[in-house]
C-alpha cells in the first residue's frame, strides 16, 4: 500500500517533468523539468530500496542526485551560450539546422 | 573420289580465303584462282558423276580413280582406304549393292576413328536392307547406297552431332551443276565485270558462294544442310548488294536475306522436330529411312514438312515469299544467274528431293489428291508466270519465270514426281543461266535491262547472243522435241497424272502446269518481240552497239548447247527412238534406290511418256506463243479490251468459252492475262504481298520504337527510376519530421518510447 | 532504516581486494587526465603540441595494460561484487575505444589548433570521455551502467559545444544534451522499475530474478524498454535519432567522428551487456523491439541521407542507418541458442570494430578536405579525384566499405551480420535479411553519390591545386585504411578476435 | 613446373593482375609507355598461365575439379580459399585471359578521356582478378566477393572514363549489380544454414561440391524456390535477363569501348555462369520450378531486345540491346536444364564474348573517328575505311547467327534443346520458346543488317564526305585479329569447346537428369 503511493507520485512526476521537458518554451525550464524526472527516479528508488531491503537504490539514488548535479551544471552553461548567441533562451527559436 | 568428295568444296573455300588475301596483288585480281579453282572443283564433280555412274552401272567403284586423287592434298590416311575399298569391291561383285556399301562405309569407320560405331550399324543395315528389297521388288538395276563418310562435328548432352559428305545420284549431279554454271559465270564475268571497283570481292565471293553450295549439296546431315543453305544466303546478300552505293541495292540486299530468314525459321524447326523423331539425329539417311519406315508419327512428319515448306518457300521464292527474288535482280546479271536462276533458288527443291521421305509420308503425297506442296508449287507457278508479264525489265521478266519455273519443281515433288522435278531443276539451270547470261550480254554495253525503253531490235547487232537466247527461250517453252525444257517439263505434266489416291492424279496440277506454260510462252514471246524486233529504242539507238567477246559468248553457246542436248539424258520410253541404253538413263543414275528414298515405298512410282501430255503441251507453245506473236508482232487481239466494259465482257466470256480455245485464248490470254489479271496480280504483288512484307519490317521497327520508349524508358526503367524516387520522395518526406527543434524531438523520444513500451507490452504478454 | 543499513555494512565489509592490473587501463586514464590539468595550468602558449601528444600518449598507454591483461589468461575478472568485469569482450571493446580515442586525439591535432578553442580542456574532456567508455565495457551493474554514460556523456556534450560562439555549434550542443539528459532521465525510470521489480542492481542477478515471477509481469517489459531505449538513444536509433543530424554538423568535425564512433559503440556496448547479461529471459520483449527499431531505422536514416547535400549530414544520417544493420541481429535473440547467441554478439562486435574504422577514417578525409574548401557542401567535393587523388581513393575505400563491397573490411563485417540474423532460421529474420538486403542496396545510392562526386564532377571552380594534409590526419587515414583493406582481404584474424572476445558474453 | 601449375596455376591467373597493379602503382604517372608495357606484360602472363593449364587439362575428365586448392580462409563460418577449374569455368577463364591483353593492346592508343593510362590500366588488372577469380572460385562466398569485386573497376572505367550520360550510367549499373547481389547474400546463407541443418551436423559450409551434393534435398519446396530466387535476382540482374535489363544499354553506351568490351565479353557471363555452377546444382528441384519462368523471360528478352535495338538510332547502343537478345539465347539453353541447352548456353557465352566484343570494338573506333555513334550521319564506312566497315560485316553476320561462325553453336543448339527440355518441364511451353527464339532469328538480322547497312553502305553523309577517315591501325589490326580467327575456327569445329564443357555440364546437371 504504502509503496504504491510513493510510485504513484514517481509517476506523476514523471509524467509532469515530460510534459515540462516536451512543451516548455523556457530552456530553464526543460532543465528544470528534467530534473523533475530524475527526482522520480530517485522516489523510486529509494522506496524500492526500502521494500526490498537492498541497499543498492539507496546508493543508485545518491549517484543519480551526484550526477543530476554536474548534468545541471552542464546544462546551465549551454543555455547561458544559447544566450549569449541566439540572445534567446527560448528553444522554439533554436532551430537553425534542420533536415 | 566418291569418298573423298568433301575436297570438292574445300577448294573454293581455300580459293575464297586466297583471293581475298592476295587477290588484289594478282594480275588478273584474284580472278584467275577462282576460275582455277571451279575449273578443279568441275573436273572432280565430273570424276565423282562417273564414279557414281560406274557405281551405279556395275556396283564397283571405277579403276584408277586414285591417278587423278594423287595430286590433291590428302593426308596419308586418308587416301589409303579407298585402295582398299576398290579392293574389297571387286570381291563382293555378287552382292555388289551391299558389299559395296558395306566396304564404304566400314572403310570410312578405318579412316575415322572419331566414328561412333552406332553409324556403323545403322549404314551397314540399311545396305542390306536395300539389296534384300532390291532382289525382291525385281527392280532392273541394283538398289546402290549413298556413299556417306562422316565424322563427329561435336559431342553435346550425350548426341554424336555428325558432319560429312553424302554422294549419290542427286548430290553428285548438283556438283556436275553448281561446278559447270559456276565456272562459266566465273568466265563470263571475267570481261562482264571488268574494271569493276571491287573485282576482287566479286570473285572471292563467288568462291565462297560456290564453295557454300557445294557443301551444302553434300550434306549428310541436316545441321549441315542449315549451315550450307545459310552460307549460300550469306553469299546471295553480299552479291545482291554488290553495288551497295545506291540505296535500292543494299535494300534488296537487306530484303533478300531477311526474307530467307523468315524461312530460316521453319528450316530450323522443321530440322529439330526431325532431330528428336530421329532420336536425336541429324543423320539424313537415318531421318529419311525413319519416316520410310513409318517409324516416325505422321503428326510430326506433317508438323515438319510443313514447316520446312516455309523454308522453300523462301529460299525457293515459292508464292507469298517469292518478292525478294525479283528484288535480288540489282545484283550483278552473272550472279543473277548462277545463284538467283540456277543453284542457290534451288536449294529449297533439293532439300525437299533430299528428304523426300519426310514429306512423302508426312504429307500423303501417295494417296492423297492434293496436298499442301502441290498447291504451293502450283500456284507459284501460274502466279510467277503471270506476273512476268508486266514487267519492262528483261531481268525481272527471267526472275518472275524463274520463279514460276521453281514453281513447276515444287508442284512436280508434291504430285510425287521426284525424278521429274529433279530433271526439271537440272534443264533449268542450264537454259535460265543461258537467259540470264543473254540478258547480261545484251546490256553489257547500254548498262540497262529495260526492254521498252532501252532495247529493240538487237538481233542484227548481236547475233550470237540472239540466237542463244531464242534457244534457250525455245528449250523455257518447251518447243517439243528438241529442246531440253520439253522433256523435263513434260515429265512434271505425266507425272502429276500418275499418282494420287484413286489413280486421278492431281488434276488441278495438269491445268495450272499447262495454264502456266502457256503463259511462259507468251511472256518469252512478248520479251522476244521487246528485245530483239522492232526498232531500237534509248540506249540501244544512242549507242554503237556490237557482239561481245568471246568470254562473254563462249559461255552462252555452251549454255544453249546444253539446253538442247540436256534433255537427251531422259528420254522416255516409247517416246521419240532412242537407244534402250540411254532412255531414262539420267532417272536410273539420279533417282535413288536405297532404303533412305521412298523407291521401296508401294505408293511410289514413275510417270510413263504421256503422248496426249506431250500434244497439249504443244498445243499449250502454240497457243501461248502464237498469241502473243499475233498481238506484238501483227498488231492483233483486241488491244484495249480493258478499257472496254468488263461487266459485259465477263458475261460474254461466260458464254462463250466454250466454244473452243479461240475463244478461250482471247478473252483470257490474251486481253485478260495481258490485261487486267496480270495486273491485278501484279498489283497485289507489289502492293498487297510486297506491301506485307515492308509493312512487316516497317511495323517490327514501330513496335521497336514504341516498345523501347513506352515499355523499356517507359514502364521497366521508369520503374526502376521511379522507385528510386520514391526512395528519394520518402526521404524528402521524412527529412520534414527534423524540424530542428529540440523539443519537437524530444517527443518524439517520449512518444516512440511509450508506444513501444505499449506495443510491445501487447506482444511479449 | 539507517540502523539496517549500518548492520549490513557491518556484517559483511570487507576491504576489497583490487584487482590493479584490471583497473590499470582506467587509473592511466585518470593519470593522464590530471597531467592533462597540470599541464595545461603551466603551459604558457595555449597552442602548444605538447597536449594533443599527452592525450594520444595516455591512451596508447592505456592501450598496454589492456593487451597485457589480453595475453594473460582467459579468466575474466570480477571486481567489486561483479559490478565490474575485465573480460575478453570489455578487453577489446576497451581497445576499440582507446584506438578510436587516438585517431580522435590524431583528428583534432591540426583542427582544434587552428581553430580558435580552447585546447587544455578539449583534451581533458576527450580524455575523460574515453574512460567512461572503457568503464561502460566492463560495466555490469546498473549503476556502474549508468555512471559510465554519464561519464562518456557528459564531457561529450561539452565537446558537441565546442563551437559555443557559432549559433549552429551552441545548438547542435544543446540538443545533443537537452536530448541526452531527457533520454538517461527515462533510462533511470525504467532502471528504477526494474531494480524494483527484481530488488538487484547486479546484471546477473537481474538476469536470474528476470526468469523468476517477476518477469512475466508487465511492469518488467516497460522497464526493459524504457531501459534499452536510453541506449537506442545512444545509437541514434529511429525514433530517438533527431539529435545526431544537428548536432554532428553543429560540432567539430572531430568530435562528430568520435560521436558517431565511439559513443555510439558505448551505446552498443551497453546494450549488449544489458540484453546478453541482464534481460535474456526477456527474450521475446527484445526481440519484437529490436526488430522494429533495426528496420525503422536501416530504413528512415537511409531514406533521408538520399536527400542530403552536406557531407556531414550524410554522414549523420548514414550513422543512423549503419546504427541499424548493427541492431538487426538483436532482433533474433533467442536464449534458448547458444549458437545463435555467440553469432550475434560475435557479428555486432566485429561490426564496430570495422564500423569504428572505416567511419574514422572517412571522418579524417573529411576534414583534410574540408581545410581547403572550408564547408561540407557536397559541391565542393566535386572533382576531388583531379585534384586529391590519394584522399578520393581513400575516401572511396571506406565509402564502399561502409556500403559492404567486398573487398573491404565493411563487406565481411556486415556479411557476419546477415549471418547472425539468418542462423536465427525463423520467417522474422529471414524478413529482417531481407529489409537489411534492401537497405543495403538504398545506403549505396548515397554512398555512390558521393563516390560520383569525387570521381565523375568536375572541380566546381576548375581549381585543382593540391591538398596539404598535415601528418596527423595522413597518420589516421594510413592506419584505418590499410586496417579497412588488408582485413578485408583476410578477415581471419578480425573474426578470430571478435569470437573469442564474445565466448564471456555470450558463452 | 607441372606440380606448380597444378596447385597454384588458377591462383597465379586469379592474383598476377594485382601484383601488376601493384607495380603500376609504383610508376609515375609521366611514364606512359612503361605502364602500358606493364599491364600488357602481367595480362599476357595470366594468359600463358591460362595456357599452359590448358595444356595441362585433363579432357577425359572435365567433370572433375582440375588445378584444385584448398586453402583456409575465415575460419569463423568455414569459408574457404577453394579454387579449381572444371569443363565449365575453363571456356571462360579462357576467355576471360585472351580478351585482356588485347584490350591492353587495343589502349595502346585509343585512351579514353581524361586521358590518364596508369589509373585505367590499374582498374582493367583489377577487373582482370575479379573475373578471373569468379570463375575459379568454388567457395561460394569466394565467389561472392569475386563477383562483387568486379564491380568496382567498372563502376569507375563507365564513371570515370565514360561519355557524357556517364554519372547516370555507371550509378545505375552499380546500383542494380549491388540489388540482385545483396539478395543472393541471403540466399547464399540461407544455404549455408539449411546444409547445416540438414546434412552438415551443424556444421554449415560454403563448399560449392558439398552444396552441390547435396543439392538441397529434403528442403519444403518452397524454401527452395525462395532461395534459388535469390541467386536468381542476382545473376538474372547479371547476365541481364528482361526487365532487370535497363542497365545494360546505359552502361554499354556510355563505357569506354574496352569497358564495353570487357563487359560484353565476360561480365555479363559471370551472371550465366553463376546460374550453371551455383543456382542449377545446388538447388535443382527448385530450378525446375523456375525453369519455365527463366525460359519466358528469356525470349522475352530475345523479341524485347530486338525490338528495342530497332528503335535505336545510336550504333553502340543498339549492339548493346543485341546484348539482351542474345543473352535470351543463353539463357533459353539454361532454362532447358538439359546438358544440351547448357552446353549450348557455354558456347553462347563465349560466342557472344567474341563477337559482341568484336562489335564493340568496332563501334568505338568509328566514334574514335567520326566523333558520333548517331547512325543517320553514318554510312558509306565501306568508302571511308573499308577495312573496318568489312570487319563490321563479318562481325553482323556472326553476331546474327550465321552458321559456320561461332555465334551459330550458341543460338541453334539452344533451340534444339527447347524442344525437348528436361524431364518434368512441358514440352508444350518450351517448345512455343523454341519457335519464339526461332523468329527472334528473324529480328537479330533484321536490326544487325539494318545497323550495317546504315553504317556501312551507302555513301558517307556530306558531314563527313571529305574528311580524311583513317582506316584501321596496327594496333587494331593486332588486337581484332584473334578475335576474328577465334570466331572463325569455333564456328567450323564447335567441338574445341563442346568437348570441354559436355562431361562437366552432364555431371552439374546429374540431379535433375537422374545420372
Amino acid at each position: 500500500m504504502l509503496l504504491n503511493q510513493f510510485l504513484v507520485l514517481a509517476a506523476v512526476l514523471f509524467c509532469i517533468g515530460v510534459y515540462g521537458v516536451i512543451a516548455r518554451k523556457n530552456g530553464v525550464l526543460v532543465l528544470m523539468s528534467v530534473e523533475l524526472i530524475l527526482n522520480a527516479v530517485n522516489i523510486n528508488l529509494v522506496a524500492f530500496s526500502a521494500m526490498t531491503d537492498s541497499i543498492s537504490g539507496q546508493v543508485f539514488a545518491l549517484f543519480v542526485i551526484a550526477v543530476a548535479a554536474a548534468e545541471v551544471g552542464v546544462g546551465l552553461a549551454i543555455v547561458l551560450a544559447i544566450f549569449r548567441t541566439h540572445k534567446t533562451v527560448d528553444l522554439d527559436q533554436v532551430d537553425l539546422m534542420k533536415g | 573420289m566418291l569418298t573423298h568428295a568433301w575436297i570438292i568444296p574445300l577448294i573454293p573455300a581455300i580459293s575464297f580465303v586466297l583471293i581475298l588475301a592476295i587477290g588484289k596483288k594478282l594480275p588478273r585480281g584474284g580472278s584467275e584462282i577462282g576460275i582455277a579453282s571451279v575449273a578443279i572443283c568441275f573436273v572432280l564433280a565430273l570424276t565423282v558423276a562417273f564414279g557414281w555412274v560406274s557405281r551405279v552401272n556395275d556396283g564397283t567403284p571405277p579403276e584408277g580413280r586414285q591417278s587423278s586423287q594423287s595430286y590433291l592434298i590428302t593426308e596419308g590416311h586418308e587416301t589409303r582406304p579407298v585402295t582398299e575399298a576398290d579392293a574389297e569391291a571387286e570381291n563382293g561383285t555378287d552382292a555388289a549393292a551391299h558389299g559395296t556399301e558395306a566396304e564404304a562405309t566400314s572403310t570410312d569407320h578405318e579412316a575415322e576413328a572419331t566414328e561412333s560405331t552406332e553409324a556403323t550399324a545403322t549404314e551397314d543395315e540399311h545396305g542390306t536392307e536395300t539389296s534384300a528389297e532390291g532382289e525382291e521388288g525385281g527392280e532392273e538395276h541394283h538398289a546402290t547406297s549413298a556413299v556417306v563418310r562422316d565424322m563427329t562435328w561435336f559431342d553435346s548432352g550425350g548426341f554424336d552431332i555428325r558432319v560429312g559428305t553424302m554422294v549419290d545420284g542427286l548430290s553428285s549431279l548438283m556438283l556436275v551443276v553448281v561446278t559447270l554454271i559456276s565456272l562459266l559465270v566465273h568466265v563470263f564475268s571475267t570481261d562482264y565485270v571488268a574494271g569493276d571497283r571491287r573485282y576482287t570481292h566479286y570473285f572471292a565471293f563467288l568462291s565462297l558462294f560456290t564453295a557454300s553450295m557445294l557443301f551444302f549439296v553434300l550434306s549428310s546431315s541436316t545441321i549441315q544442310m542449315i549451315v550450307g543453305w545459310e552460307l549460300v544466303g550469306l553469299c546471295s546478300f553480299a552479291l545482291i548488294g554488290h553495288w551497295w552505293e545506291e540505296k535500292p541495292n543494299s535494300d534488296a540486299a537487306l530484303k533478300a536475306f531477311l526474307t530467307n530468314r523468315v524461312g530460316d525459321v521453319g528450316l530450323l524447326c522443321g530440322m529439330i522436330i526431325l532431330f528428336f523423331a530421329a532420336n536425336g539425329s541429324f543423320d539424313i539417311v537415318r531421318i529419311t529411312e525413319m519416316a520410310n519406315e513409318g517409324a516416325i508419327r505422321h503428326s510430326l512428319l506433317l508438323i515438319a514438312s510443313l514447316s520446312l515448306m516455309t523454308a522453300v518457300m523462301s529460299k525457293s521464292g515459292q508464292f507469298v515469299l517469292h518478292t525478294w527474288l525479283p528484288d535480288a535482280m540489282a545484283g550483278p546479271t552473272p550472279v543473277s544467274a548462277l545463284i538467283h536462276a540456277a543453284t542457290m533458288v534451288v536449294a529449297g527443291i533439293y532439300m525437299v528431293a533430299r528428304l523426300y521421305p519426310v514429306f512423302f509420308e508426312g504429307l500423303s503425297i501417295g494417296t492423297g489428291n492434293i496436298n499442301a506442296l502441290a498447291i504451293m508449287g502450283s500456284v507459284t507457278l501460274l502466279f510467277g508466270a503471270l506476273l512476268a508479264f508486266v514487267q519492262s525489265d528483261i531481268k525481272k521478266v527471267l526472275a518472275y519465270s524463274t520463279i514460276s519455273q521453281l514453281g513447276y519443281m515444287v508442284m512436280a515433288l508434291g504430285v510425287g514426281a521426284w525424278t521429274a522435278a529433279i530433271f526439271h531443276l537440272f534443264t533449268h539451270a542450264i537454259f535460265k543461266a543461258c537467259l540470264f547470261l543473254g540478258s547480261g550480254s545484251l546490256a553489257h554495253h547500254i548498262h540497262s535491262f529495260d526492254m521498252k525503253k532501252d532495247m529493240g531490235g538487237m538481233r542484227k547487232v548481236m547475233p550470237k547472243t540472239y540466237a542463244t537466247f531464242l534457244i534457250g527461250t525455245a528449250a523455257l517453252m518447251g518447243v517439243p522435241l528438241v529442246t531440253a525444257g520439253f522433256w523435263s517439263k513434260d515429265e512434271i505434266l505425266a507425272g502429276a497424272h500418275m499418282l494420287g489416291g484413286g489413280g486421278d492424279g492431281y488434276p488441278f496440277a495438269i491445268v495450272m502446269g499447262l495454264l502456266g506454260a502457256i503463259c511462259t510462252c507468251a511472256y518469252m514471246t512478248r520479251a522476244i518481240w521487246y528485245v530483239f524486233f522492232g526498232e531500237p529504242r534509248g540506249k540501244s539507238a544512242e549507242m554503237e552497239l556490237h557482239e561481245n567477246g568471246p568470254r562473254i559468248v563462249v559461255p552462252l553457246m555452251i549454255l544453249a548447247f546444253g539446253s538442247i542436248v540436256a534433255g537427251f539424258v531422259n528420254i522416255p520410253d516409247g517416246s521419240i527412238p532412242w537407244p534402250a541404253k540411254w532412255q531414262l538413263w539420267f532417272e536410273h543414275m539420279v533417282e535413288p534406290t536405297g532404303t533412305y528414298f521412298v523407291a521401296t515405298n508401294p505408293d511410289f512410282g514413275h510417270p510413263s511418256f504421256l503422248p496426249w501430255v506431250a500434244v497439249v503441251s504443244f498445243g499449250a507453245i502454240v497457243v501461248g506463243a502464237g498469241a502473243a506473236y499475233l498481238w506484238y508482232w501483227k498488231g492483233l487481239g483486241p488491244h484495249g479490251i480493258t478499257e472496254r466494259n468488263r461487266f459485259a465482257r465477263a458475261g460474254y466470256v461466260v458464254l462463250e468459252k466454250k466454244y473452243g480455245l479461240d475463244i478461250l485464248y482471247t478473252d483470257w490470254i490474251a486481253g485478260g492475262v495481258k490485261g487486267p489479271i496480270a495486273r491485278a496480280a501484279y498489283w497485289i504483288n507489289q502492293n498487297v504481298i510486297d506491301g506485307l512484307v515492308n509493312l512487316v519490317g516497317r511495323t517490327a521497327a514501330k513496335t521497336g520504337q514504341w516498345v523501347y520508349r513506352y515499355v523499356d524508358q517507359g514502364a521497366i526503367d521508369g520503374a526502376v527510376n521511379g522507385s528510386g524516387a520514391t526512395a528519394s520522395g520518402a526521404g524528402e518526406v521524412l527529412r520534414k519530421t527534423q524540424t530542428g527543434k529540440v523539443q519537437t524531438y524530444g517527443s518524439y523520444l517520449f512518444v516512440g518510447a511509450a508506444l513501444l513500451a505499449a506495443v510491445i507490452v501487447v506482444i511479449a504478454s | 532504516m539507517p540502523a539496517s543499513l549500518l548492520a549490513v555494512t557491518t556484517e559483511t565489509y570487507s576491504t576489497p581486494v583490487l584487482d590493479w592490473h584490471a583497473l590499470a587501463p582506467l587509473v592511466i586514464l585518470m593519470v593522464t587526465l590530471g597531467l592533462a590539468i597540470i599541464v595545461d595550468s603551466i603551459s604558457a602558449r595555449r597552442t602548444s603540441t605538447v597536449l594533443p601528444n599527452l592525450a594520444g600518449l595516455g591512451m596508447l598507454a592505456a592501450l598496454i595494460p589492456v593487451l597485457t591483461l589480453a595475453i594473460s589468461d582467459d579468466r575474466s575478472r570480477e571486481l567489486f561484487g561483479g559490478s565490474f568485469v575485465v573480460d575478453r569482450f570489455s578487453l577489446l571493446m576497451s581497445a576499440l575505444f582507446l584506438v578510436a580515442g587516438y585517431v580522435t586525439v590524431l583528428l583534432s591535432t591540426n583542427y582544434i589548433a587552428e581553430g580558435d578553442y580552447h585546447e587544455g580542456e578539449y583534451y581533458f574532456l576527450l580524455v575523460a570521455s574515453v574512460a567512461g567508455m572503457v568503464f561502460m565495457a566492463s560495466a555490469r551493474d546498473l549503476i556502474s551502467i549508468f555512471v559510465a554514460l554519464e561519464l562518456l556523456s557528459i564531457p561529450a556534450y561539452l565537446l558537441a559545444s565546442w563551437r559555443k560562439r557559432t549559433q549552429t555549434g551552441i545548438e547542435g550542443g544543446m540538443k545533443y544534451y537537452l536530448m541526452g539528459v531527457f533520454a538517461s532521465a527515462i533510462m533511470l525510470y525504467g532502471m528504477s522499475l526494474i531494480f524494483g521489480g527484481t530488488g538487484h542492481t547486479r546484471l546477473v542477478d537481474v538476469g536470474e530474478a528476470l526468469h523468476g515471477s517477476f518477469g512475466s509481469e508487465p511492469i518488467a517489459v516497460i522497464g526493459i524498454v524504457l531501459t534499452l531505449v536510453g541506449f537506442a538513444f545512444k545509437v541514434s536509433a529511429v525514433p530517438f535519432h533527431n539529435w545526431a543530424p544537428d548536432t554532428y554538423e553543429g560540432a567539430p568535425t572531430p568530435i562528430t567522428a568520435f560521436l558517431s564512433v565511439a559513443s555510439k559503440a558505448a551505446g552498443f556496448v551497453a546494450l549488449i551487456q544489458l540484453i546478453f547479461v541482464g534481460f535474456l529471459g526477456r527474450d521475446d520483449v527484445v526481440r519484437p523491439m529490436m526488430f522494429i527499431l533495426a528496420a525503422l531505422t536501416m530504413f528512415v536514416g537511409n531514406v533521408i541521407a538520399l536527400r542530403q547535400t552536406n557531407v556531414v549530414r550524410l554522414f549523420a544520417y548514414s550513422s543512423v542507418a549503419q546504427a541499424g544493420f548493427i541492431l538487426a541481429p538483436l532482433a533474433v535473440v533467442a536464449a534458448d541458442d547458444p549458437a545463435v547467441l555467440s553469432g550475434i554478439v560475435e557479428s555486432m562486435t566485429l561490426y564496430l570494430v570495422a564500423y569504428a574504422l572505416m567511419n574514422l577514417g572517412a571522418f579524417a578525409v573529411i576534414i583534410a578536405v574540408s581545410r581547403r574548401t572550408g564547408t561540407g557542401e557536397m559541391d565542393s567535393w566535386g572533382g576531388l579525384f583531379s585534384w586529391a587523388p590519394a584522399l578520393a581513393v581513400t575516401m572511396a575505400i571506406f565509402l564502399f566499405s561502409l556500403g559492404g563491397i567486398p573487398p573491404m573490411l565493411g563487406w565481411n563485417a556486415k556479411f557476419r551480420l546477415f549471418d547472425a540474423v539468418v542462423s536465427a532460421g525463423t520467417a522474422s529474420a529471414y524478413t529482417m535479411a531481407v529489409i537489411m538486403a534492401i537497405n543495403t542496396v538504398i545506403s549505396m545510392a548515397y554512398y555512390l553519390t558521393l563516390v560520383r562526386r569525387m570521381f565523375v564532377d568536375d572541380a566546381p571552380d576548375g581549381d585543382h591545386t593540391p591538398i596539404k594534409v598535415p601528418v596527423p590526419l595522413v597518420a589516421a587515414m594510413a592506419i584505418t585504411a590499410t586496417v579497412v583493406v588488408v582485413a578485408g582481404v583476410i578477415p581471419g584474424p578480425l573474426s578470430d578476435l571478435a569470437q573469442s572476445a564474445t565466448l564471456a558474453i555470450a558463452g | 613446373m607441372k606440380d606448380l601449375l597444378n596447385s597454384w596455376g588458377p591462383t597465379a591467373a586469379t592474383f598476377l593482375p594485382l601484383v601488376g597493379m601493384l607495380v603500376l602503382l609504383a610508376i609515375p604517372k609521366t611514364e606512359e609507355t612503361l605502364a602500358k608495357v606493364v599491364a600488357l606484360v602481367t595480362t599476357t602472363s595470366v594468359f600463358v598461365v591460362v595456357v599452359a593449364m590448358l595444356f595441362e587439362f585433363d579432357y577425359d575428365s572435365t567433370g572433375t575439379m582440375q588445378f584444385a586448392l584448398d586453402k583456409s580462409w575465415i575460419e569463423a563460418i568455414n569459408a574457404r580459399y577453394t579454387i579449381g577449374i572444371d569443363g565449365m569455368s575453363l571456356p571462360l577463364i579462357v576467355l576471360t585471359a585472351f580478351v585482356m591483353p588485347f584490350v591492353v593492346i587495343y589502349s595502346w592508343d585509343h585512351f579514353p578521356e581524361p586521358k590518364n593510362p596508369k589509373v585505367f590500366l590499374t582498374l582493367l588488372l583489377i577487373l582482370e582478378t575479379g573475373m578471373v577469380g569468379c570463375f575459379v572460385a568454388q567457395d561460394l562466398l569466394l565467389f561472392f566477393v569475386f563477383f562483387e569485386v568486379v564491380l568496382l573497376p567498372m563502376f569507375f572505367l563507365i564513371g570515370v572514363f565514360g561519355g557524357d550520360d556517364r554519372k547516370y550510367a555507371s550509378f545505375k549499373f552499380f546500383l542494380y549489380t549491388v540489388f540482385g547481389s545483396a539478395f543472393m547474400i541471403v540466399s547464399i546463407l540461407a544455404v549455408y544454414f539449411l546444409y547445416a541443418q540438414n546434412v552438415g551436423d551443424g556444421t554449415g559450409t560454403f563448399s560449392l561440391a558439398a552444396l552441390s551434393a547435396w543439392g538441397g534435398e529434403g528442403l519444403a519446396k518452397n524454401t527452395g524456390i525462395l532461395i534459388f530466387g535469390g541467386f536468381f535476382l542476382a545473376f538474372g540482374v547479371k547476365v541481364p535477363m528482361f526487365p532487370f535489363h535497363t542497365w545494360l544499354p546505359d552502361a554499354h553506351t556510355q563505357a569506354p569501348t574496352q569497358g564495353s568490351v570487357i563487359l560484353a565479353a565476360v561480365l555479363l557471363k559471370l551472371g550465366t555462369y553463376g546460374f550453371i555452377r551455383i543456382a542449377i546444382p545446388l538447388l535443382p528441384e527448385a530450378a525446375k520450378w523456375w525453369a519455365p519462368i527463366i525460359g519466358l523471360l528469356a525470349v522475352i528478352g530475345i523479341i524485347y531486345g530486338a525490338l528495342g535495338c530497332l528503335a535505336q538510332t545510336d550504333m553502340k547502343r543498339l549492339i548493346a540491346f543485341s546484348s539482351v537478345a542474345h543473352m535470351g539465347y543463353v539463357m533459353l539453353g539454361i532454362a532447358t536444364l538439359t546438358p544440351l541447352g547448357i552446353n549450348a548456353a557455354i558456347f553462347g557465352m563465349v560466342a557472344h564474348g567474341l563477337i559482341t566484343g568484336m562489335l564493340f570494338f568496332i563501334a568505338g573506333s568509328v566514334k574514335d573517328r567520326f566523333h558520333t555513334l548517331d547512325m543517320s550521319r553514318l554510312g558509306g564506312l565501306l568508302l571511308k575505311a573499308p577495312h573496318m566497315g568489312w570487319l563490321l560485316g563479318f562481325s553482323v553476320m556472326a553476331s546474327l547467327g550465321l552458321p559456320g561462325l561461332a555465334g551459330f553453336w550458341g543460338e541453334f543448339p539452344a533451340l534444339l534443346a527447347a524442344y525437348s527440355p528436361a524431364e518434368g518441364l512441358s514440352e508444350p511451353v518450351f517448345r512455343t520458346f523454341m519457335v519464339i527464339g526461332a523468329i527472334g532469328t528473324i529480328f537479330a538480322a533484321g536490326y544487325l543488317l539494318w545497323m550495317l547497312q546504315r553504317v556501312a553502305f551507302g555513301r558517307p553523309t556530306e558531314e563527313f564526305e571529305d574528311e580524311h577517315i583513317h582506316d584501321m591501325h596496327l594496333t587494331d589490326y593486332i588486337a581484332w585479329a584473334p578475335f576474328i580467327v577465334m570466331i572463325v575456327v569455333l564456328g567450323v569445329y564447335p567441338q574445341l569447346i563442346f568437348k570441354i564443357t559436355d562431361g562437366a555440364v552432364v555431371q552439374s546437371l546429374a540431379a535433375i537428369t537422374g545420372n
